[in-house]
């Protein structure tokens, strides 16, 4: 599989969080390979959302490592790792909502360029960042909605300006926190068509429930249960594991 | 199949939170001490049905009428106060109360007391003066359910009852709603992950895809057929 | 050694009673902070109104002290239902500033209103003739009205915390603070709560106004030259929490007693520094949860 | 089509990038204040009380309105400038310019620190923290006033002429021109600033902080910078006011003058850099005409319309010409 040569994007080692009594995550080792397009899933309070904090750094792990492109990461806070290329999207939409679509890409790409602190000149002077941020909206078909306040869009549209936001960050790793969610079905393949184009030296990682998403989207698939990997494979495997079936369609103790 | 006038009776709602919909024209029927089990996927709008007959949602459409009475404008308070339980996801504990009292401010007068709370889970009346935060998971799962009783409800709703209990407590609660179906006469919803444990216990299904019913019908046949039943919930893939 | 232990009683005798009234003006502010989210910065006008309620009935109309002060509790706690209803609930949930907004506009209408009523200096408090002069408690002779303060305190923080714990309307307050939500959905009616704890509050206030007369006089600029003791209790006490507030009037009546009789020149200024040192060290009060 | 296409694509990215230019109505202000000069030569001094106000409410807008910070407390800085200018007038240094700069630096001082304890706090602790650093800086003035004069105020403060060329005179003609370069000079500059990817970046703080630091944003020290900026400014307006009055007072550390200047930029409209131009004169204007019959009167209907704007006109007098605006758009 992966030669010794080319670390994964992205691997956590031996990664432990709890609070308290409760674990959240307990010894995870995961990979992530380079460009990968791979999936996380696993039923309500197995940690997912958990271990997308850990990794971009918004929780500090009890134990364990995390390594970007083989760099351990642990210390760094959360600007850091994103100024490394960890980037996130959320579950529930989390944007600029009165500022326009354009100026929530704005906003990411000149951070990203280390132009954010700028008290100097004018943010409309630095046509290149606002030309950048046009041009991503013009990939993902929002430039139409460019100056118009993000919560004036419908929520479909605000899912992408999530993603939109994400882009301008230029990540190598990019943790798409169920990018679909709260989305009605109509308006989902819009997301998944937008996913599936996205470049090819992203890292991926999709955390999701919907399994048709999961299989259109992921050559990999990770399940997590009680903080724990249960199992990892392709979703061929995944489908005909016994396990995994168990944990999603229940079984009474004694049957 | 029932009497509209009796039960609950929800007319293609739509409902979500702010701006997002998350229920897309959710139509059911439910006749008084029926049960009814609501499947699905994470995210696909169990949580969010359960939030809505309660009130707690923002409703955009359509309506929901109990025992024949449109109750989509009442506020929770009012809903519950005419007959519907609810046992809320996270259980919701009151954490500065005690057994006794988290029981107490739910109640109104009906065949359900203090009494018979304790003698349908005997652990809780052992533990009647601790505090709800010195609970352990099973025991605030009961509490939870207990809580709801106190309100003396027609109608129960249930959310993941069963979700991080150990294997032994997670027999407990069913032995106990086990009973609460035989020895009462109220309407349940069980929304529940364990898809096989919630058919086995009710006698209607409905299974949700994306704010979506994709199936409504008796619980049996899901039960006998696996496959089926994998599609409906996404976990396989129709191939 | 009398010397000093003297002091140390005098402080704590004097700052006790403070405290006493400080706790009761503020315990309502906690509550409607906590329970309701709402910053209100006019809280001190409640008991300001009830100070002057007092102090009106007893010297203009002849009124006994104590059926003044039932009368002004009744009074204000009526009144701000309606400013409960028709002001503070519009912006439950809202934002901040406009919290701070409105009540900084309620708190200067009622420095006018006083004002204009009552004229620019303080009202006459007389405690009643039973309460005046001191008291010998064997080993010392203390003031008589202090002594009241702090008995009458202490029955009344007995019987609000005994309340609290014991009733089925403070099993409901309490429920309401720890969770809104699941409050509404075991069929209580939270916004009906909401304005109870309210009155309560603010009669508590008038309350403490009207007995704290003497130490914190009663003048037009009462609800803004106090409200910063008055946040300061809460703050420090802990959000929505009835008993952390009375700790932190407790540390608040003996240190600004003991600052203001060892360094009276600089005794405000520790006060306020000491807040700022335990707000640091924690954010959410003495007794607050996250 | 495609050329109508591509013209409308050029031009949202254009719009965008235009933002910061200057409008025809950005003049008004200035207009209105040379006018002011000529149509009330008798109340120059009142004029220059309200532009040495501006500057404070565009301090109090940088870190409110931008930066989503409610303070409870700027008297703090308006304060410190206050007594700085006020101290050095009173001890030989009446240079006025250098007044200004050291008071601005001695306020951002106060800024900085205070920022670091303040900022890592949020919601009523904040509000609380604002205000303790006000009210411990007033209780120092209090307590200090053989240097201070405490509540009488300072003696002896001695301004010598602007540049060595201009006296402060009996009509205010100098008082108010100071005052304005300065004003115009502090708008330049808060022009700069919230058009600049910082000022935006502050915007981004206030309307989601979450994703500012999922974009990799350095909140905290972001916030820290706009509160050290905007003390200074408060800074200099407080050094405005104590050189132009010749006169300083514990009153200008309290809590009035930081709730008055939250009114004043309420009333003309938070959070859009105009709103102090419009606010800060109705208010000192009318506070003028109506204080004069009865400042008894003046604060009950001031508190009240603080009540009405709050429950209907939330967004002050710039607001209501928005809605304005936008009908009139609508209809065409």
């Amino acid at each position: 599989m992966t030669g010794a040569a080319t670390p994964p994007a992205l691997e956590t080692r031996g990664l432990c969080k709890s609070f308290g009594a409760l674990t959240v995550a307990s010894r995870i080792d995961f990979r992530l390979a380079r460009g990968a397009r791979q999936a996380l899933i696993g039923p309500n309070g197995a940690g997912k959302t958990s271990f997308v904090n850990l990794v971009t750094g918004v929780l500090k792990p009890s134990d364990g490592r995390i390594l970007l492109d083989a760099a351990d990461i642990t210390p760094l806070s959360q600007a850091q790792r994103v100024k490394r290329g960890i980037v996130r999207t959320f579950q529930i939409t989390t944007l600029f909502r009165g500022l326009s679509v354009l100026e929530n890409v704005t906003l990411a790409v000149s951070e990203r360029l280390g132009s954010g602190g700028d008290i100097h000149r004018a943010a409309g002077s630095r046509r290149h960042i606002i030309d950048e941020a046009y041009a991503l909206l013009e990939r993902l078909a929002l430039h139409d909605e460019a100056l118009r306040p993000v919560k004036e869009l419908a929520y479909g549209r605000q899912r992408l300006v999530e993603i939109a936001v994400a882009l301008g960050l230029a990540p190598k790793v990019l943790l798409l926190d169920e990018p679909a969610a709260g989305v009605p079905s109509s308006e989902s393949g819009t997301i998944v068509e937008t996913i599936e184009r996205l470049p090819a030296d992203i890292a991926l990682l999709i955390i999701e429930h919907d399994m048709d998403l999961v299989f259109r989207l992921a050559r990999r698939i990770t399940v997590l249960v009680a903080g724990q990997i249960l199992v990892e494979g392709t979703p061929q495997e995944i489908a005909a594991d016994a396990r995994v079936r168990q944990v999603y369609l229940g079984e009474r103790a004694h049957a | 199949m029932t009497d509209a006038a009796q039960g609950l009776v929800l007319d293609a709602v739509r409902a979500g939170y702010g701006d997002t919909v998350v229920l897309e024209g959710v139509s059911l029927t439910l006749a008084p001490a029926a049960t009814l089990a609501v499947l699905g996927r994470n995210g696909v709008g169990k949580t969010t049905l359960l939030a809505t007959i309660m009130g707690q949602t923002t409703l955009r459409g359509g309506s929901i009428r109990l025992d024949g009475r449109e109750i989509s404008s009442l506020p929770p308070y009012r809903r519950a106060r005419l007959g519907i339980g609810f046992v809320p996801q996270e259980r919701e504990i009151f954490r500065s109360l005690t057994v006794e009292e988290n029981l107490d401010v739910a109640s109104r007068p009906g065949r359900w007391t203090l009494e018979r709370v304790y003698d349908f889970f005997p652990s809780l009346s052992e533990r009647r003066r601790n505090r709800g935060n010195q609970l352990s998971g099973g025991e605030q799962q009961m509490l939870a359910i207990g809580r709801a009783l106190m309100g003396n409800p027609s109608l129960m709703l249930m959310d993941e009852p069963l979700e991080g209990l150990a294997p032994v407590i997670v027999e407990a609660v069913l032995r106990g709603l086990d009973r609460l179906k035989r020895e009462d006469d109220l309407a349940l919803v069980l929304v529940e992950q364990h898809a096989r444990i919630a058919l086995e216990f009710t006698a209607d299904a409905m299974v949700l895809d994306r704010g979506v019913v994709v199936y409504a019908g008796p619980s049996q046949p899901l039960l006998k057929e696996p496959d089926r039943l994998a599609r409906l919930m996404g976990v396989a893939r129709a191939h | 050694m009398s010397e000093i232990l003297s002091a140390v009683v005098s402080i704590a005798f004097f700052g006790v009673a403070f405290a006493m009234v400080l706790y009761l003006i503020s315990v309502g502010l906690s509550v409607t902070m906590g329970l309701m989210g709402f910053v209100n910065l006019a809280h001190g006008v409640f008991a300001m109104f009830g100070g002057y309620a007092v102090t009106t009935l007893m010297n203009d109309y002849g009124m006994p002290f104590w059926a003044s002060l039932i009368c002004a509790v009744v009074i204000v706690a009526a009144v701000s239902v309606v400013f409960e209803r028709l002001l503070y609930r519009h912006l439950y949930g809202g934002a901040e500033l406009d919290q701070v907004l409105l009540t900084i506009g309620l708190v200067f209408m009622s420095v006018a209103a006083a004002k204009y009523f009552w004229g620019p200096l303080a009202q006459l408090f007389q405690p009643p003739p039973e309460l005046r002069g001191q008291i010998n408690l064997g080993f010392r002779e203390f003031p008589t009205y202090r002594s009241f303060l702090i008995v009458c305190g202490a029955v009344l923080v007995i019987g609000l915390w005994l309340a609290l714990d014991r009733t089925r309307f403070g099993a409901k307050i309490r429920a309401a603070v720890d969770n809104l939500h699941m409050a509404q959905s075991v069929g209580i009616n939270t916004s009906g709560l909401f304005t109870l704890a309210f009155a309560l509050g603010s009669g508590l206030a008038a309350l403490g106004g009207g007995l704290g007369a003497e130490l914190l006089p009663i003048y037009p600029g009462y609800a803004t030259d106090y409200l910063v003791y008055f946040l300061i209790v809460v703050s420090v006490g802990g959000l929505g929490s009835i008993r952390g507030p009375f700790f932190a009037a407790l540390l608040l009546g003996i240190a600004d007693t003991a600052f203001k009789y060892l360094l009276p020149e600089i005794g405000s200024f520790f006060i306020y520094a000491l807040t700022l040192i335990l707000l640091m060290w924690r954010p959410r009060g003495l007794v607050g949860s996250s | 089509m495609a050329a109508v296409a591509e013209r409308v694509v050029a031009g949202a990215a254009d719009t965008f990038a235009r933002r910061h230019r200057l409008r025809w109505y950005e003049a008004l202000p200035w207009a209105a204040a040379i006018a002011g000069y000529f149509a009330f030569p008798d109340y120059l001094a009142l004029g220059a009380q309200i532009l040495a106000t501006i500057v404070f409410a565009l301090s109090v807008d940088l870190v409110l309105g931008y930066g989503g910070i409610v303070t409870l407390g700027q008297a703090a800085f308006f304060g410190t400038g206050a007594y700085t200018a006020g101290l050095l007038a009173a001890h030989g240094f009446g240079a006025p310019v250098l007044g200004l700069v050291i008071a601005a630096a001695a306020a951002a001082l106060v800024g900085l620190v205070s920022g670091v304890i303040v900022l890592r706090t949020h919601g009523l602790t904040q509000l609380m923290m604002t205000l303790m650093v006000a009210v411990m800086l007033s209780a120092v003035a209090n307590k200090a006033n053989t240097i201070t004069g405490g509540a009488d105020g300072l003696q002896g403060m001695v301004v010598q002429p602007v540049f060595g060329l201009f006296r402060f005179g009996l009509y205010g003609n100098t008082a108010y021109f100071y005052c304005l370069a300065v004003l115009f000079l502090c708008w330049l500059a808060m022009r700069r600033i919230v058009h600049s990817p910082f000022g935006r970046s502050l915007t981004g703080i206030r309307e989601n902080e979450a994703r500012m630091h999922a974009i990799g944003s350095p909140v905290f020290v972001r916030r820290l910078v706009a509160y050290t900026i905007s003390a200074a400014m408060a800074g200099i307006s407080g050094a405005l006011v104590a050189q132009t009055t010749q006169f300083v007072a514990t009153d200008a550390l309290g809590f009035e003058r930081s709730g008055n200047v939250l009114i004043m930029l309420l009333l003309g409209g938070i959070g859009q850099l105009y709103g102090a131009f419009i606010g800060v004169p109705l208010y000192m204007i009318a506070q003028d005409r109506f204080a004069a019959i009865d400042p008894v009167y003046w604060y009950f209907w001031i508190g009240l319309l603080l009540v009405l704007m709050v429950m209907f006109a939330r967004g002050g007098v710039l607001g209501i010409v928005d809605r304005i605006g936008a009908l009139i758009r609508r209809r065409q």
